[in-house]
């Protein structure tokens, strides 16, 4: 029988908080699902929509950012940058087709290690639920007859 | 006498937590116990427990001395406490919370005419969809201590000779839907 | 593009961490799929790679191989990122060829499935492979720091900054709004918890200001523009006309004698109004510097141009008075800056049932400290508006602080100086005292002793806050008397507490115009407003913009000892700027692709430190040298042009 | 002997047919520099007259619009056998342009949009011996590059005459560029607008318009004025001709190189100039 | 300011309070303000209906607010404080707390009323002091004050805890329009605190001492009459004054005037029109500050409040 399907997840986690978030976790040994790749970025605001594009067009499953919270930011207001761009991404992919709950802005301060597996494990499950993310329509698209 | 020893298994803190989560009574484990409430309050000095010490009881989760109390029903609703509070708490709006949670639980002072007004002024409403004070004030008095109305008779009087207490019954005209209307619900 | 600088040959590290990582994650498997990948020259997997042996192979392996990328998997970069880029560097490759991979924290601790956890830590390497590739050689580049410094406010925190960095050879601007330094401390007449009096020990630290070679006083003085970075400040000083020539004056005063008004009109704001001035006149006979100052609003020269001018007269020779004195601008270099611009006392008229403004009896504290001052509108005397002495004076704390309506915080100093204020009330005039608490807040050096001395004193302590002052009478004892209601919540009941006078104990709040401020030297203010310190704990007088440090009330609430603590912290900063000479930017940052860039302007807005500018000449964008290490993060939002430089592209 | 030119049109409004006219007199240099085989829009060539020629006879061929149909793939391939060059020749071609939108749909969902329930066309029609069949739809629309291989790219709905003129030159010129090259400058089009200097350097935009709500400014800069004009992600070359006619820029032109996801670029852009900062409250909740 | 105001009377301006609505029409007429009664209102609920069942007493608030919403008003004018204070809190939860605006909805729909809107709740000093103005007022005024000092009283549930109506703290509009209308006032701390609302017929001797309080200092601070804006405290002050100076043998006896009976007088209304003739306590002042006057202007008066009602 198939394997079940294991969602590909890209995060991408802010140097200053998140990601530190996620260094305590592993020194408090919290065990979380291992669908994840976390890309180091300095700052949440750091993160372009063409990369989350882009990991999407490259075969990722979901996308998870993970920044300081509100007023936290190491660089002052990157993350309220982030934020501005994420909305108007999710409607982006919206109307791509591609499920809000795909992409995920989160914030988590470096205290949070607990955060990350709650998070982590939630998205995975919720990734799950809506399955794989339909690939691009195959290039050699079929012709349909006229009519 | 009184024993004033309390045992923590009296307390009830899941009861707090519940209290706290109705709509206006939020921001009760906020408080400071500063007493700014009891002082501004015009009728504390009557109470068996100034607001304070009410605050004190719910958040500690002694539910029944402050159900049972008798200073939710001396609250006149002049919310001075409410905007004075430097935590903002709805204080009044706890007062309100507790009062109908005592009816509920039938742990309201007997010898309180308040009570007695309350449900009253409850049915009057809902059978008629005004209130009359005369109708009130008789129906209360009957119903708690006939001798109230002793007092009343000078100033009741006084009233009838200026036309300012009707004998009428005021009704209104859609009452049969306001009474649908009024299904009796809790918000909490 | 890696093509340019010749073949890519790297070398990649697994390492075990002991069992830490290998455990879990299989680690020969993956030294043996790294090998496999492209450009890898070395793949090795070893027990300890931060051990010296470890890094002893790096080394090795860039020599004998030729390696000119190296990537290491083991720990979170946080931790090993420094040992493994000096070991590249040993090695003598640029630092910023190495890139590290975190299989421990990220990997191996947190997952339990060996094959999950293996096929996530090739990923990741493989990622890493990828991307060291693209690693282009930094170097770190270094700014100068230019050793002259700024000190905004002339409060004992200003003051203090300013003496620490003059003594230590510096030379300091030292920039003031008012007439003279001195700030709030010169108004207060004893200090808590020695009681040791305030003028004592503030006034010979303002005259040292005054006569320091390092030092140059600007009163009257306000810092108008600033712009650079750290280590190279231009700031633009705005000095106001006073109208009396401070080289030129000798301080004799004979001129407020002199003047047409006989009698002092106007309210005098040292003494929060409590007594009259001339149009002509000095803060406070301590003033720093000892020159008058002229007002224009109340000056009859100024009103009607018709005054005889009898100041210049009685000025004779001197001619220090000048009428027509304008604002000057002075253009300042500095390498640091101080902000210790302090804090205003609440509004008591924000909480309006106090009855401040409303019953003259009511006071504020710092009122009280004037009239309890030798020095003050009373000389010393505690005397009612209506001239009575108090019988009775109640001292409410915590008037907006802990208040949801006014201010939330706790102004730290209140309960001290409301003690303090109940036994010189008392020493003066031998009142009953009562102070009305909410919480006792004494945690300072020698504080809770001396809230015995009041308590030794009778002085009654109330444990409620108050909820009226007012002058309606519930009994005869009441009469013509303010009236204190509060629940005395220890006793357990509402007291009515007929008094002569009130006293307001007014928190602390930041200045009206510290956004102004905030804006001007690109600071942030934390919720509240004060200014906020780059870390509450391991950088308390940092600010986020590097080179500009933060002493006293500005920062927060805090007591004379505290604000001169962290005087002196703000001054070891700056210096430990200024004696390095310059500092080492990071060199992972911004920077203009000349030839991509079209000079849309996007990315300037973008920048929270101002440091991208619009070139008109050639009409590109530009960053401000020195301001390139906090630029890392921001790119995401640059249309086309800007691009940030390694490891973090 | 002159060089083989081609030119054909798939998915496209024909506008850059006419855009190769539009260089006006300077065609006659165009036909006096190469022979002009094959041009079903001006020129009566038929197939069978491409099919006859040899392999990579042609000098170049420029084709424009999206292929659509199995008709358009089928000369795309055609062509490409013929041609040592294949320039993708405007938008659809390069990026799938205006016929790209019906990719938010599938054929069948396109057809019932268009027909519904009406007379809709037929595969075939026979006629007394005679028919004639329709070539087939395909369910997304391709730029020319996933079809077939392309060699340089002219961007520009349509083209300028004068990155048309440029294009001809370079590639009739001796050092040929690198190939998948755009034929068009690689900065964005602020480079060449004449409203730059008026775009404030602190640009914090409270609402956006639509041309049609307002006046437009015809000096200011009109991403300022709250216009979603593409102008900073999207590549130069078209000498802001929109711009000039008072409309904010479409994106024509495509991105430049450094530009990943056009459409990732330029939200981003926008959402940087949005002015929100200071009500992150708002913010915040969306 | 809006052409026409709903108009929500409320059960006290029917009983004890009659006098308020007399002066309040009148007062609304000579300023030609048209004011439109709501069709069948009912009881906003008050303190005690909260009491008991919070959910339906909001409903009850509601309806009124949807009758108004449905008539197409956009200010509903609300005298009895108790009222105002139960419909601007029925605004207030029903906005903040997303549970009882779904069941006040669902309630309503049962009614077939329209879901609520943005009905203004206006009490008549907001609107005097805001859409009026004490200028206009005071260019109005054609009878000069006779009578001595005043204290106003704002009471309770006016101020708090919306205070939209005035500061919540130190109310001074009516003070102000008194002054406009010419009536001298007296700084009174006491114009904010509880009138004991109707604990006087409950827990009886508390609510007279809380009055008594409030009487005393009155006239401690030279006044000779307290102005209102509430029908339960004009009640409270006015008819148990007998009572109090049997209780405590003081010989307290003052007026007690809505505020709309002062200032229609003041602007010239018929003294017949302001219900000034069902004042139980302070007559002798009554009848010494207000005299009669000819039969003309009554007549008229009268004529034009029975349009209202």
């Amino acid at each position: 029988m198939p394997k079940a399907f294991e969602p590909k997840i890209v995060a991408f986690f802010c140097n200053w908080c998140t990601y530190l978030a996620a260094d305590l976790a592993g020194t408090s040994r919290i065990k979380y699902a291992p669908n994840a790749r976390v890309v180091r970025v300095m700052c949440s605001g750091r993160v372009d929509p063409q990369f989350v594009l882009d990991a999407f067009a490259k075969g990722a499953d979901g996308v998870l950012i993970g920044g300081c919270h509100p007023g936290d930011c190491h660089y002052q207001e990157g993350n309220y940058k982030a934020v501005r761009r994420f909305r108007l991404l999710q409607r982006l992919l919206k109307q791509m087709g591609i499920e809000e709950e795909r992409v995920r802005l989160e914030w988590i301060s470096a205290a949070e290690g607990d955060r990350v597996r709650v998070v982590m494990n939630d998205m995975v499950e919720k990734l799950k639920a809506l399955g794989p993310l339909h690939e691009v329509k195959e290039q050699r698209a079929a012709a349909v007859e006229v009519a | 006498m009184e024993r004033k020893l309390k045992f923590q298994r009296e307390a009830d803190p899941e009861w707090a937590r519940q209290v706290s989560e109705r709509p206006g009574c939020e921001g009760l484990f906020s408080c400071l116990q500063c007493g700014t409430c009891s002082g501004t309050c015009p009728l504390s000095i009557y109470m068996d427990f100034a607001p304070r010490r009410i605050i004190a009881l719910v958040r500690e989760g002694f539910r029944k001395d402050a159900l049972s109390s008798q200073t939710i029903w001396l609250c006149a609703s002049c919310y001075s406490c409410a905007v004075h509070c430097p935590r903002q708490i709805h204080i009044t709006d706890v007062m309100y919370s507790l009062k109908r949670e005592a009816i509920r639980e039938k742990l309201y002072p007997r010898h309180l005419p308040i009570p007695v007004l309350a449900q009253e002024f409850y049915k009057l409403v809902r059978g008629r969809g005004r209130s009359s004070e005369l109708w009130l004030a008789l129906r209360m008095a009957l119903r708690s201590n006939p001798l109230i109305l002793l007092g009343m008779i000078r100033t009741g009087w006084d009233l009838v000779r200026t036309g300012r207490l009707s004998f009428r019954r005021d009704r209104i005209e859609d009452i049969l839907t306001l009474q649908r209307q009024l299904t009796p619900r809790e918000v909490a | 593009m890696p093509e340019r600088d010749g073949t890519i040959r790297i070398g990649v590290y697994a390492c075990h961490c002991g069992t830490n990582i290998a455990a879990t994650v299989d680690v020969e498997s993956l030294a043996a799929f790294a090998k496999s990948l492209p450009n890898v020259v070395v793949s090795r997997k070893y027990k300890y790679m931060c051990s010296d042996p470890g890094q002893e192979l790096i080394r090795r392996d860039i020599q004998e191989h030729g390696l000119n990328r190296i990537v290491v998997a083991s720990c979170s970069p946080h931790l090993h990122e420094h040992t493994f880029r000096t070991a590249t560097k040993v090695g003598g490759l640029n630092p910023f060829y190495f890139h590290m991979v975190n299989i421990r924290e990220q990997d191996s601790w947190v997952h339990a499935n060996k094959a999950e956890a293996t096929r996530k830590a090739m990923d990741l390497v493989r990622a890493a492979v990828r991307r060291v590739a693209f690693h282009e050689a930094l170097e770190k580049g270094r700014v100068s720091i230019h050793p002259d410094v700024l000190v905004v406010g002339g409060g004992i925190a200003g003051i203090h900054a300013a003496l620490t960095l003059a003594n230590a050879g510096k030379h300091v601007y030292l920039v003031e709004r008012d007439p003279s330094i001195g700030g709030h401390m010169a108004k207060f007449d004893k200090t808590f918890p020695t009681l040791d009096c305030a003028a004592c020990i503030l006034t010979p630290k303002m005259s040292a200001v005054k006569n320091h070679p390092n030092i140059t006083l600007w009163t009257y003085s306000d810092v108008t523009a600033i712009e650079g970075y750290v280590g190279n400040f231009k700031v633009t000083v705005t000095r106001r006309p006073r109208y009396v020539n401070e080289d030129l004056c000798a301080g004799c005063l004979e001129c407020l004698e002199a003047c047409v008004y006989r009698q002092a009109k106007v309210p005098d704001d040292f003494n929060l109004g409590l007594s009259k001035r001339r149009p002509i006149y000095i803060p406070f006979p301590q003033a720093v510097p000892l020159v008058p100052v002229v007002d224009p609003e109340t000056c009859i020269q100024f009103k009607s141009g018709k005054c005889r001018k009898t100041c210049i007269e009685a000025c004779g020779e001197r001619l220090a008075i000048d009428l027509q004195m304008e604002p000057k601008q002075e253009q300042i270099e500095v390498g640091t800056v101080i902000l210790a611009t302090g804090f205003q006392t609440v509004d008591a008229r924000r909480v309006p049932y106090y009855g401040y403004g409303v019953y003259p009896n009511v006071y504020t504290a710092l009122e009280v400290e004037r009239l309890v001052n030798a020095s003050g509108p009373t000389n010393g005397e505690v005397v009612l508006r209506d001239g009575r002495t108090p019988k009775t004076v109640g001292i409410v704390h915590c008037v907006g602080s802990r208040d949801e309506n006014t201010n939330r915080w706790c102004s730290r100093v209140c309960c001290m100086y409301s003690l303090k204020l109940a036994h010189l009330i008392k020493e003066h005039t031998g009142a009953e005292i009562f102070n009305f608490y909410i919480d006792m807040r004494t945690p300072g050096k020698g504080f809770e002793e001396f809230y015995q001395k009041p308590l030794n004193e009778r002085v009654h302590f109330i444990r409620g806050r108050v909820a009226e002052v007012t002058d309606w009478v519930l009994d005869p004892s009441e009469e013509g008397r303010l009236v204190i209601r509060v629940e005395d919540t220890l006793a357990g009941f509402v007291r009515r507490i007929p008094v002569d006078m009130v006293v307001l104990s007014t928190g602390l709040e930041p200045r009206a115009d510290a956004q102004q401020v905030r804006r001007l030297f690109n600071i942030t203010r934390s919720n509240e407003g004060f200014f906020l310190e780059r870390h509450p704990k391991l950088a308390p007088v940092n600010t986020f913009t590097d080179g500009i440090f933060l002493a006293g009330c500005c920062q927060g609430p805090k007591d004379i000892p505290d604000t001169v603590a962290q005087a002196g912290a703000a001054a070891a900063e700056a210096l430990a700027l200024i004696d390095a000479g310059y500092i080492e930017m990071e060199p992972n940052t911004a920077h203009v692709i000349e030839e991509a860039c079209s000079g849309c302007k996007t990315c300037i807005p973008m920048c929270p430190y101002h440091a991208i500018s619009f070139l008109e000449e050639g009409k590109r964008a530009e960053i401000k040298p020195g301001t390139l290490q906090r630029l890392r993060h921001m790119c995401g939002r640059l249309p086309v042009g800007l691009y940030p430089a390694e490891p973090f592209r | 002997m002159k060089p083989k030119v081609a030119f054909y049109w798939c998915a496209s409004c024909g506008g850059c047919e006419e855009a190769v006219l539009d260089v006006g007199e300077q065609i006659f240099e165009v036909t006096n520099a190469v022979d002009i085989v094959f041009w079903p829009v001006a020129l009566d060539f038929k197939e069978h007259d491409v099919e006859a020629m040899p392999d990579a006879s042609i000098a170049i061929c420029f084709i424009n619009g999206a292929v659509r149909t199995t008709g358009q793939e089928e000369m795309a391939r055609l062509l490409r056998a013929k041609s040592k060059l294949v320039v993708a020749f405007g938008a659809c071609a390069q990026l799938g342009g205006i016929p790209g939108l019906a990719n938010l749909s599938d054929a069948r969902g396109l057809l019932q949009e268009v027909y519904g329930d009406g007379v809709a066309p037929k595969q075939e029609y026979r006629n007394n011996g005679h028919t004639i069949a329709l070539p087939k739809l395909f369910d997304t629309v391709f730029p020319l590059d996933r079809v077939i291989a392309v060699d340089y790219y002219v961007p520009g709905c349509p083209p300028t005459p004068k990155i048309f003129m440029e294009a001809v030159e370079v590639l009739l010129s001796a050092e040929l560029p690198e190939k998948g090259a755009v034929l068009a400058p690689d900065r964005a089009l602020c480079e060449e607008c004449p409203r730059r200097d008026t775009r404030p350097q602190d640009l914090h935009i409270e609402h956006f318009r639509r041309v049609h709500q307002t006046v437009i400014d015809p000096q200011l800069c009109l991403f300022a004025q709250g216009f979603l004009c593409l102008g900073p992600v999207t590549r130069a070359g078209c000498e802001a001709r929109c711009i000039l006619g008072n409309m904010p820029c479409t994106g024509c032109f495509g991105p430049t190189s450094r530009v990943r996801d056009f459409g990732g670029k330029a939200m981003s852009a926008i959402a940087s100039s949005i002015a929100a900062n200071d009500d992150v409250k708002t913010l915040l909740s969306g | 300011m809006p052409s026409v105001y709903g108009y929500f009377p409320g059960c006290s301006l029917r009983a004890a309070g009659v006098a308020y609505e007399e002066s309040l029409l009148t007062l609304f007429r000579l300023l030609d303000i048209p004011l439109e009664e709501l069709r069948d209102w009912n009881c906003c609920g008050a303190t005690s209906y909260m009491s008991i069942d919070e959910g339906s007493a909001f409903v009850l608030s509601a309806r009124n607010l949807a009758l108004a919403h449905q008539a197409k008003h956009h200010d509903l004018l609300v005298p009895c404080s108790a009222c105002y204070l139960a419909l601007r809190k029925t605004q207030e939860y029903v906005e903040h707390y997303p549970q009882i605006g779904r069941q006040v909805e669902d309630s309503l729909k049962i009614a077939k009323l329209p879901p609520l809107n943005s009905v203004r709740v206006r009490h008549p000093l907001e609107v005097l002091y805001t859409d009026v103005g004490r200028e206009k007022i005071r260019s109005k005024v054609i009878r000069q004050w006779r009578g001595g000092k005043v204290a106003c009283y704002y009471g309770c549930q006016l101020v708090r805890p919306y205070a939209e109506a005035d500061r919540d703290h130190d109310p001074t509009r009516m003070d102000e329009l008194m002054t406009s209308a010419g009536v001298p006032t007296v700084e009174y701390s006491l114009k904010t605190k509880c009138c004991g609302g109707s604990l006087t017929g409950t827990m009886h001797s508390v609510g007279l001492r809380l009055n008594h309080i409030l009487l005393k200092e009155a006239l401690r601070k030279g006044a000779q009459a307290i102005i209102t804006v509430c029908p339960l405290c004009q009640c409270n002050l006015d008819a148990y004054q007998s009572e109090i100076r049997r209780r405590t043998g003081e010989a307290v006896d003052m007026p007690i005037f809505f505020f709309t009976q002062i200032l229609a007088w003041a602007l010239g209304g018929d003294v017949q029109s302001l219900g000034l003739k069902r004042a139980i306590s302070g007559r002798k002042l009554v009848e010494q500050w207000f005299p009669k006057e000819h039969a003309g202007v009554r007549a008229a008066a009268k004529g034009e409040a029975k349009a209202y009602a």
